[in-house]
């Protein structure tokens, strides 16, 4: 079998990577895609450290089918805000839209 | 067994492979619709690693979930923000991310995942061949002493994104 | 190992599955004749010759039902594990279960209440 | 890893490279299990043409060979010969592979197809999941074939055609919960060994009409074949694809069709079970006469109904098909555990006997014919709603137009 390590190192690339991406992207939509990749890195991390520490025990499985949940929620939200800012703004850079700023 | 491991390893390589390849595409195309594709191609390699984990369940909801939805939600929101003018996305900062993101991985590798469980010989095999199956989880996503409360949680999770997201683009909707 | 067996067939299953298709798309291209020209390969719309950006601007409305179609594919997720689990559960797991739907089915209601999922 | 079936087969024949002899096997097995599919997709074109000209009177293909067999052939050849024209516009890249796409999705599902007893491409413990998963590969085929060919008629038939479809995977799969549900499993396999005493069919017909109502939709067909509205979209996503590529979506959606006919004859009609199926040949045999029954059944619709109006399809499917399909879910848990906690029924189907799941069948029986009914009647009262406010409103109009 692949040593337990060699699966945190793909994800922490992974996780990288989407770290790259958020703060490098200046258009919303890919932000949120670097956001996706960030969160399945953290899910092969949960899936790797359950198949190799507590294959027996369900909470693995659990959690990583939660996270899809989450993942999901966020896609969902995070996109309609962007949309929204774009139809109101004409703009989807996430630093453009304050409104909010006093 | 040798062949086992071997083809295992391959595979394993390979699905790495993809997955960062798509990583790397989805971070450097300026294309976004065309980075759609590579976050899926990345999502697919990670499906692949959740197979060689024994844990296909979640490689098949990777599929579903990820190809299936996900995907075409990107796509819409690409084709609905795309701005008038300019196809091609800018970068800003690029090389100080870059500079932030390698410090990131080095410091994940030499900081915890090499000294903690990359020195430990206990974790080069998994503790046992016995997994757990997709009904254990149906029992315990039900069970009283279980996960019940994130499952319903995580119900009213999803409706509150729905009906959430539903009201922020309706608005958009009016607008236009 | 019995698993991974398994999803070796499906691997390879995998890798074979876009040779079928390519297979007669690149014969295709071995026998087919090729002469472009100009006009041929203009966008093909009706005739006229095309008037601005391809991308035109969308509808909300799409991304509504890909949003809701996202929310009950996750939901899915969930859903099949227990639906699978069924069998061995009591009827605490079926009130769960009830629950769990009916949470969905309330944003259903409010969707239609809000007349957004009507094509309009 | 122990080295059986084919790879034993392998080995005999001198390949003494274990990894090798496994791969191997694994090989002949894919090309056997998707070689089904593959020479029946040619069939199918001519059994599809032929039944077509039948329901609208016409004598259909006759000329390439006997009874027109060979007319696929001769197809085929056409399209290898046709200049393959790429849009100056175009994404290259993506615009080859979609077609690809396309069809390999469909061909991988039979990867989970039990084809006769113990022939069976793989029996995943997922399947179910498994093939769902893999046909919402073709979504995002036709939405990338819409992108690539950079076309306004291209993208709108796209769009139009994906938000059909994620619109009708919602019933097809709440459908797909139930006989999951009642075999505890979602192995194909263990699905079918569930029916070996009763076919679902009897104990959620309801699910079956969502799942094959959802099935059409999937694969374009009318009622639901706006994918194809010639006249209003131009072909829709496709209209830049000519010669083999446009071909390939073709016969993918073809084979999808027979595709979900055999799903439906394993989800809901015991698959290969029947008469003295054990021999693997007989075996085959009931499941291609249920399939290719479910099948014909998707043809006779597809040319008998006329298209519906995006408005009207959308609307079938959100305040009917999913409302519907919902209700049916939890209506037949709460049956099913009433059921099993009052011990009427058997909680291991496979190990019951006909005796043991005929009461379970007449009471979850009822209680769809029981939902139909309701359904029926909430139509009736819906539409004579809808009558009477029209006819009010008509009546006001005519008053108004007497007192002028």
């Amino acid at each position: 079998m692949v040593p337990l390590w060699m699966y945190l190192v793909v994800s922490a690339a992974l996780f990288s990577i989407g770290t790259f991406t958020v703060l490098s992207r200046r258009n919303g939509v890919a932000v949120l895609m670097g956001v996706e990749l960030m969160l399945n890195a953290v899910n092969i991390n949960i899936v790797a450290f359950w198949r190799y520490t507590a294959p027996t025990e369900v909470n693995g499985l659990a959690f990583a089918a939660f996270i899809f949940v989450i993942a999901a929620a966020e896609a969902a939200v995070g996109l309609a805000i962007i949309i929204t800012v774009y139809r109101n703004r004409h703009s989807v850079i996430p630093e453009e839209a304050d409104l909010l700023r006093g | 067994m040798a062949d086992v491991s071997f083809s295992i390893a391959l595979a394993f390589v390979i699905f790495s492979v993809i997955s960062l390849g798509g990583a790397l595409g989805v971070a450097l195309n300026r294309n976004l619709f065309r980075g759609t594709i590579w976050l899926m191609v990345s999502l697919f390699g990670a499906a692949g690693l959740y197979v060689l984990l024994s844990a296909p369940f979640l490689a098949a909801v990777q599929i579903l979930v990820y190809i299936g939805a996900i995907a075409i939600l990107f796509t819409f929101a690409v084709m609905l923000t795309r701005s008038l003018t300019q196809v091609r996305e800018r970068f800003t900062r690029v090389w100080a991310n870059l500079v932030v993101a390698v410090l990131l991985f080095v410091l994940l590798i030499i900081g915890i995942i090499w000294p903690v469980w990359g020195s430990n010989p206990d974790l080069a095999q998994p503790v046992s061949d016995v997994v757990v199956s997709t009904t254990d989880l149906g029992v315990a996503l039900v069970d009283r002493n279980g996960f019940v409360l994130p499952f319903e949680v995580a119900s009213l999770l999803l409706t509150a994104a729905m009906i959430g997201a539903i009201v922020i683009a309706r608005e958009a909707d009016d607008e236009v | 190992m019995d698993v991974l067996n398994q999803w070796a067939f499906v691997g390879v299953f995998l890798l074979l599955a876009p040779i079928f298709p390519a297979l007669p798309i690149g014969a295709a291209t071995l026998l087919r004749p090729k002469k472009p020209n100009v006009l041929k390969s203009q966008t093909y719309e009706c005739g006229v010759e095309t008037v601005g950006d391809t991308w035109v601007q969308f509808r909300v409305q799409y991304y509504i039902y890909g949003l809701v179609f996202l929310v009950f594919d996750v939901e899915m997720v969930l859903l099949f594990p227990w639906a699978v689990a069924y069998n061995q559960l009591d009827m605490f797991a079926f009130g769960a279960g009830f629950l769990f739907i009916f949470l969905l089915a309330d944003a259903l209601i409010y969707a239609w209440k809000k007349d957004v999922l009507v094509w309009k | 890893m122990e080295c059986v079936g084919l790879c034993e087969f392998v080995t005999s024949l001198g390949v003494s490279d274990m990894g090798l002899a496994l791969f191997l096997g694994y090989l002949i097995g894919v090309l056997l299990v998707s070689g089904v599919p593959l020479v029946t997709v040619i069939f199918l074109i001519w059994i599809e043409r032929k039944i077509a000209a039948r329901i609208q009177d016409r004598i259909g293909p006759n000329r390439v060979g006997p009874f027109g067999l060979l007319q696929t052939v001769a197809d085929l050849l056409k399209l290898l010969a046709k200049e393959d024209i790429t849009p100056a516009a175009a994404d290259r890249l993506l615009y080859n592979a979609a077609p690809i796409v396309s069809f390999a999705s469909v061909v991988l599902i039979w990867a989970v197809i039990p084809i006769a007893p113990g022939f069976v491409g793989v029996d995943l413990d997922i399947g179910a999941l498994y093939f769902v998963a893999v046909a919402s590969l073709g979504t995002l085929a036709i939405m990338t074939a819409g992108w690539a060919s950079n076309n306004k008629y291209a993208l709108l038939g796209a769009f139009r055609v994906v938000a059909l479809l994620v619109s009708y995977e919602i019933p097809l799969v709440f459908a797909l919960v139930i006989p999951v549900m009642l075999a505890g499993s979602m192995s194909m396999v263990d699905i079918i060994n569930a029916q070996s005493h009763m076919w679902f069919i009897f104990m959620a017909p309801v699910a079956m009409l969502m799942f094959a109502i959802s099935s059409q939709a999937e694969t374009g067909r009318a009622p639901f074949d706006l994918i194809e509205a010639e006249s209003e979209l131009i072909a829709g996503f496709n209209i830049e694809y000519s010669g083999m590529k446009f071909g390939m979506f073709f016969a993918a959606e073809f084979l999808h069709v027979f595709t979900n006919g055999i799903l439906i004859a394993v989800l809901f009609m015991g698959g290969y079970l029947g008469l003295f199926y054990q021999f693997p040949l007989l075996g085959f045999l009931w499941l291609g006469l249920k399939g290719g029954l479910v099948y014909f059944v998707f043809l006779w619709v597809r040319n008998t109904v006329p298209r519906m109006r995006i408005d009207q399809v959308m609307r079938f499917n959100w305040f009917f098909l999913v409302p519907v399909s919902i209700l049916n879910v939890i209506l037949t848990a709460l049956v099913l555990k009433l059921l099993q906690v009052w011990g009427i029924a058997p909680v291991n189907l496979a190990e019951s006997s006909l005796l043991g799941v005929l009461p379970m069948t007449v009471i979850l029986l009822l209680k769809d014919i029981l939902m139909i009914l309701f359904i029926l009647g909430r139509i009736s009262q819906e539409g004579r709603r809808a009558r009477l406010d029209a006819e009010r409103a008509h009546e006001q109009l005519l008053t108004a137009a007497a007192g002028d």
